[in-house]
């Protein structure tokens, strides 16, 4: 479950020397860190059904698909950004501005093209990140977070109060559902599937993935290093963007201060999937498990009604758990 | 409700109900206070409440309310905070048919069964009229605001202080540039920012008891304390005995987190049972000077070690 | 087809490393370029293939002037560069690797069942069959690795094909294999660059030499008109008296004994002893388990069975510490994964092992371990001479080797254990390298010399432990060797 | 002025072949890095002097030299783990929790005995994120995020309402004066100056910076990674726990919520400062540097009476504007 992103058939020549459980090896494939992961989800899983007796309800399964996509659609373009060994800060001010802008034009425009347009400022966001990184060559953390700051006054510039659109139409995209499942997961899912296509199966993916094991490399082979970061940030802004857009869309509301520190828990989702801050290392497939094990917690805190800063004292801890025992399942660092 | 783990007065006054209790943030004295309020009531009504904290997250909000509706609560007070609305949480709460009653924060969109709260502009309006009084002679008076700048608490407080001395011609009004963020330590660092550029202010409005503590020191340091006075809103334990001890801090406007709660909890149980409820109610706050301080200091201790 | 180079000077800052390069090659000729660690090799191909500009200078090739801005400009004029440092993304796999600008696609998306299929038929093609295309390149063996390496400059035939030090990490068929990939191009026309500090081998391939010496060519000739001494010579800038150093007095007691010594899928009950002051060769082909064994001696990885004795005393495993306190060091065999700290210094590198000799109360004394510093780079003569304050990745390669000889010279190892401490070193530097080797022998010091150098094995030990498949297959007295014993052994051959 | 952990000169030209600016060399020492970052402090400083009437009073010194004393401490502690390849996101929820149980206990123990208490809890939350991390092989990231959550959760057990004790010699610590420098800001050069010293003269401050630059090669030094990456942690906890009880003192009231989002200014001060979060690079005086930076773009901001969002604008725009000008001065990333 772990790498997909560097593609099929892997095979394990050099031996991990100590510490080295038995690995399960399914159909030429090493998938016991998958497993291990896979281990700690059901185990949370598990313990959430036995322990509550909501749980397993349509109705919280439902909140469970509709409460990730946020987390999920930044978790995927914080993946992107990773992966060239950079991150992408500005995530969280990004889905305020890509918000409160959309809600802003509903009175002037068509709802689609409104929510087209909150989208656009991600692509713009991010565009900009990545042309400053790559071209001056900067930290991608100085840049993204200086970013952070100034798109977050952008949403207070463009408006100081929370715009509700009047227009029910506004509700549709985060509203609606397809069956029992919420549309905006849906569109998540849809994401992660594109997505995991786009880093496994095309030229401009696998670059993202090799700039960041070995970006010397990837120059000297010809690909442009800067293009590709350009794109990274321009994905992870898009993202942001249609993330901001479906949130304001279900709350109904936009506000300009939403999103404080989502970026934290997009970047926790994959880590705690495996991948690795340094780039190079990390999996769509995974890193759509941490967002699930993140949601998973505190889903289950909340059913369990425990109250609120013990919620945070155990969540802290659980995170710890969940990762402690992907690690011993795991060859390599979590 | 069916729900298990009632643990507590069992077939009490209050019937056997499950309150949920939303909180959209958990971050400041005040909400906590409001979520401690309603849970001591709810401990001697009998019922059971189970509170979540969204930190801050309107889109946590929707996903506690969420699953509280899945923990099957009869009804859910939500704390909102600075929070302006949240439209689905309402309509997901209507579409379940579970009662909502408002603490503290009125929302301005979607349907609500009935609120409860303070009058912000109100008590704005008190802390201006007093200052107003108490410096015939006018002078500069600054604010400190908690932000962000979509906080609606903040604005009606700031508003109804600025209705009075604002327009006032003896006074002239300095808005310190940014926010206090609602706690001491940025009160303290905003104060110290401000005074660099205005030494000469006579008095400061901060939005809320905490704030002005902070910009109290701030002053203290700057041996300014007989120049400037302070004016807050909240009625903060440690700001009710600043006023009560004679300091420069001279005036608050009582905003009770427990009173509110208390009656938010009561509300919601009167809604089960079915009774006849006003929808909005103002909750009053008293100008809280030194004459009364004291007063309010005991109530406050007799609160918490009642609890 | 002409390639030529006229007149290229590069400079670092203030300082000129190349002083106006002249090289001319044929169409179909194999150019070799030797010289000394840090004489400029390197920085020369790195011009030529457009990952450095030059400061000065002009390129040619078929009558064009080259103006390369950038590493894609030299792709693009046909020129394919195998670096020095491995440069494979280690998380991606050999066919990605190998592929990287070129993944065969259908239908918009990559058809990797079709790429790992072209990239094992290029492998084998170029007699590089032992690599498999679907395995992650940071989990192959150094020498796999280069194999990758040289692959992916052939991914498309090149006109000119340059190769700095390919040889340094192969051995036996490999490097075989490599030698007739070599004559293949040339047969068919292509301009190939060799840089190798191997002269033997030079000798073997080039149709002509040149030598660099301190950023200037000092001579051209063909392996016709010079031999081995003279090179040696030319790059030197003297005459070295002689390679290896003379005979060393009879060893003394046991200082180390290994008996049994297994760890699964690695090696096998190896046994063997060392004396005092004896310098011991340890041969094998790629993969024969040497530098597992290594570790393993080092207290890096937990051995399954058996025991190793220091003394007569049980040394256990209990990490590289432990191994250090009781006298050990261990010179890995890559420099840059394991035996540098890229982003430090020279001196903070030699000082890593031994920063608490230096001390005056808590602090480091600066002065002290400054000036043991600079006595080391003294010694080695370390490049430039100024180098102590350099960060340790400016260096050429063969000085940054001398600097880790030298970090574990000043710990005062009772064994030591180098593995393929001479590769990619200049003959020059190795000569220095030998003679520290046989003075600490001298002194007491045992030493356990890993090499896939044959003439380096014997010429530089008393006795030479060959391994094949895990196993020690024999043991050689150095001085009545051949070299076809070694390598009989080694591949499993002769009995021991 | 950047480069003294990873010491002296530093010729550094091999990514950077283009867009080279001339270089100034004292003493056999390149210094232009360190130049660029001056001259940026420098401009600021220009800037907030003929811009604005106040800045050059005392007054207005005095609250320079105070408010840089949080950021200025965590940043130091967050550059030691910053060198290791690591990050420390839980310092922010260290400081509220330091502050608020030193304040707690001053009804109960003398006040020194308090204080130091509140600096015990830090030592001892840096102690178990390190020995998370280097026990269990864990990525630092995800740790001190799971650190973060708890221990804030901690601060609100311990007390949900603020402390304001009233002995008033709990506030001695954080507002005396010597002479016309506050107490904590002299506390807090101190702690660079020692930590300076540590990094770059003791054995420990050595294997701490060659650890980040290659784990490998430092373990078969024999030098314990483990060890020294727990020591890493603890130090950041400690310079937290200091930061907490100080800034507890200096505001008189403790409280749980204090504190969020300080990891990101101490972040941002280090790699303004030119470390490195890949590890390994990183200067003690450039991330003080950094430390003033951030203090002075906010408090130039602030004299001149910025509106709070548009200073969140141009807070962002100057941060871009100053790695610029420092990268463009410099041979390697910002
Ligand atoms: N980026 C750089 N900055 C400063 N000096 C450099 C840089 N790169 C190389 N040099 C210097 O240039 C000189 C030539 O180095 P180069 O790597 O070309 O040598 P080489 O002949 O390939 O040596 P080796 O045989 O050891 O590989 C050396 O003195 C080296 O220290
Ligand atoms: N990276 C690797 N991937 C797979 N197998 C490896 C790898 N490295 C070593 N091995 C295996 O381990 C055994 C010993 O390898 P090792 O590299 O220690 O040999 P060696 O004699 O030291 O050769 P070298 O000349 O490469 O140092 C062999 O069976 C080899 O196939
Ligand atoms: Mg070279
Ligand atoms: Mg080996």
């Amino acid at each position: 479950m772990t790498s997909q992103t560097a593609p099929p058939p892997v095979e394990d020549e050099r031996r991990t020397p100590r510490r080295q459980l038995p690995r399960l090896v399914v159909g030429g494939r090493d998938v016991t860190s998958g497993v291990g992961f896979v281990v700690a989800l059901v185990l949370l899983v598990v313990l959430a059904a036995v322990t509550t007796e909501n749980f397993l309800t349509e109705q919280n399964l439902t909140n469970l698909l509709r409460q990730m996509v946020t987390v999920g659609l930044l978790a995927y373009g914080m993946l992107v950004v990773i992966l060239t060994a950079g991150i992408d800060l500005s995530v969280g001010s990004v889905v305020a501005f890509s918000g409160i802008v959309s809600a802003g034009l509903v009175a002037d425009l068509p709802i689609p093209l409104a929510l087209a347009v909150g989208v656009a400022a991600g692509i713009g966001f991010g565009l900009v990140n990545g042309l400053l990184i790559a071209g001056f060559d900067l930290a991608p953390f100085v840049v993204t977070l200086a970013a952070l700051t100034t798109i977050r006054g952008l949403a207070f510039v463009y408006s100081e109060v929370p715009i509700a659109p009047e227009d029910p139409g506004f509700f549709t995209l985060g509203t609606a559902l397809a069956g029992p499942i919420p549309v905006p997961t849906l569109i998540m899912i849809g994401v992660f599937v594109v997505g995991g296509i786009f880093l496994t199966r095309t030229p401009a993916g696998r670059a993202i993935v090799a700039i960041g094991g070995n970006r010397e490399t990837v120059r000297l082979a010809g690909i442009s290093v800067k293009k590709h970061l350009v794109l990274a940030y321009t994905i992870s802004g898009t993202c942001a963007g249609l993330a901001g857009v479906i949130l304001a869309s279900r709350v109904g509301i936009a506000q300009p201060s939403v999103g404080v520190a989502f970026e934290l828990d997009a970047i926790a989702a994959c880590v705690i999937g495996g991948a690795s801050l340094a780039g190079g290392r990390g999996s769509v497939r995974a890193t759509l498990g941490g967002v699930i094990v993140l949601s998973l917690i505190n889903n289950l805190l909340n059913l369990h009604g425990v109250q609120s800063f013990w919620q945070q004292v155990l969540k802290g801890l659980i995170i710890i758990a969940v990762i402690i025992v992907q690690r011993r399942s795991m060859g390599e660092r979590a | 409700s069916d729900d298990s783990g009632n643990t507590s007065g069992e077939g009490g006054e209050g019937g056997d109900y499950t309150v949920g209790v939303a909180n959209f943030t958990l971050g400041g004295p005040y909400f906590n206070g409001m979520d401690t309020a309603i849970r001591a009531q709810a401990e001697e009504r009998g019922v059971e409440a189970i509170s979540t904290d969204a930190n801050g997250d309107a889109a946590k909000l929707a996903s506690d309310v969420e699953d509280l509706i899945s923990r099957g609560v009869d009804a859910v007070i939500i704390s909102g905070g600075p929070l302006e609305s949240a439209p689905a949480v309402l309509n997901s709460l209507d579409a379940a048919g579970i009662p909502v009653v408002l603490v503290d924060r009125q929302f301005q969109t979607g349907e609500y069964t009935s609120w409860l709260g303070p009058d912000n502009e109100r008590i704005g309006v008190q802390d201006g009229e007093f200052i107003a009084e108490y410096l015939p002679d006018g002078g500069k008076v600054g604010v400190i605001k908690g932000g962000p700048a979509d906080n609606s608490i903040g604005l009606a407080r700031t508003e109804g202080f600025l209705s009075v001395i604002g327009a006032d011609p003896r006074f002239e009004v300095v808005e310190a540039p940014d926010f206090g963020g609602w706690g001491s330590d940025g009160g303290l660092t905003v104060m110290e920012n401000l005074l660099a550029s205005h030494p000469d202010l006579v008095a400061v409005f901060c939005e809320n008891d905490a704030m002005c503590l902070g910009a109290q020191r701030a002053i203290e340091n700057a041996g300014l304390s007989d120049q400037i006075v302070l004016a807050g809103v909240d009625g903060q334990l440690e700001a009710l005995e600043a006023i009560a001890a004679g300091s420069n801090y001279v005036v608050t406007g009582l905003n009770s987190a427990d009173e509110i709660g208390r009656l938010g909890l009561d509300r919601a149980l009167d809604i089960l049972e079915g009774e006849d409820v006003e929808k909005d109610t103002v909750v009053d706050s008293p100008q809280i000077t030194q004459e009364n301080a004291q007063e309010h200091i005991d109530r406050l201790n007799e609160i918490t070690s009642g609890s | 087809m002409t390639l030529r180079i006229r007149g290229v000077r590069k400079s670092f800052g203030q300082v000129e490393v190349l002083h106006g390069i002249d090289l001319l090659a044929e169409k179909g000729e194999v150019l070799a370029v030797v010289g000394a660690n840090g004489a400029g090799k390197s920085t020369l191909i790195k011009i030529l293939a457009g990952a450095q500009p030059a400061s000065e200078g002009e390129l040619w090739l078929d009558g064009e002037r080259l103006d390369l801005r950038s590493p894609h400009d030299a792709h693009e004029a046909g020129i394919r560069t195998v670096y020095q440092e491995l440069t494979l993304v280690p998380e991606l796999t050999v066919t990605e690797n190998l592929l990287i600008g070129s993944l065969p696609r259908r239908a918009g998306l990559i058809d990797w069942a079709a790429a790992h299929r072209r990239a094992q038929e290029l492998l084998d093609e170029l007699g590089f069959g032992a690599v498999r295309a679907t395995t992650k390149a940071g989990r192959l063996s150094v020498a796999r690795q280069q194999m990758v390496e040289i692959a992916k400059a052939l991914v498309s035939e090149p006109k000119v094909l340059v190769l700095d030090e390919p040889s340094a990490v192969l051995a036996g068929s490999d490097l075989d294999s490599l030698f007739a990939l070599v004559r293949r191009l040339q047969e068919r026309g292509v301009i190939v660059i060799y840089i190798s500090h191997r002269l033997a081998e030079v000798a073997a391939l080039a149709n002509s030499i040149v030598v660099i010496r301190d950023g200037t060519v000092v001579a051209t000739t063909t392996p016709a008109e010079t031999d081995e001494s003279e090179l040696i010579a030319l790059m030197a800038g003297r005459r070295l008296e002689r390679i290896y150093p003379d005979r060393r007095p009879a060893a003394g007691d046991t200082v180390l004994s290994v008996r049994g010594l297994t760890r699964a899928g690695e090696f096998e009950d190896v046994s063997f002893e060392l004396r005092a002051g004896e310098i011991v060769g340890l041969f094998g082909l790629v993969g024969a388990g040497r530098s597992e064994l290594a570790h393993c001696l080092f207290g890096d990885t937990r051995p399954d069975g058996g025991s190793v004795r220091l003394d007569g005393a049980e040394l256990q495993p209990d990490g590289p510490r432990a191994a250090i306190r009781s006298g050990l060091a261990l010179v890995t065999e890559d420099r840059k994964r394991t035996g540098i700290v890229a982003s430090m210094t020279v001196r903070d590198n030699i000082a890593l092992a031994t920063m608490r000799a230096t001390m005056r109360g808590p602090l480091i004394d600066g002065a002290r371990q400054g000036a043991r510093v600079a006595g080391m780079v003294r010694r080695f003569d370390i490049r430039p001479a100024h180098s102590a304050a350099m960060r340790i990745d400016r260096l050429s390669g063969g000085n940054q080797q001398k600097a880790i000889l030298a970090k574990w010279l000043l710990a005062g190892p009772r064994v030591l254990i180098l593995d393929e401490p001479t590769r990619g070193v200049d003959m020059a530097t190795r000569v220095d390298i030998y003679r520290t080797v046989d003075e600490l022998a001298r002194s007491g010091c045992t030493v356990l010399l890993i090499s896939s150098d044959l003439t380096e094995v014997i010429g530089a030990t008393d006795r030479v432990l060959v391994m094949h498949d895990g196993r020690i297959a024999g043991e050689l007295d150095s001085a009545g060797a051949t070299e076809d014993q070694v390598l009989a052994r080694s591949i499993g051959e002769a009995a021991a």
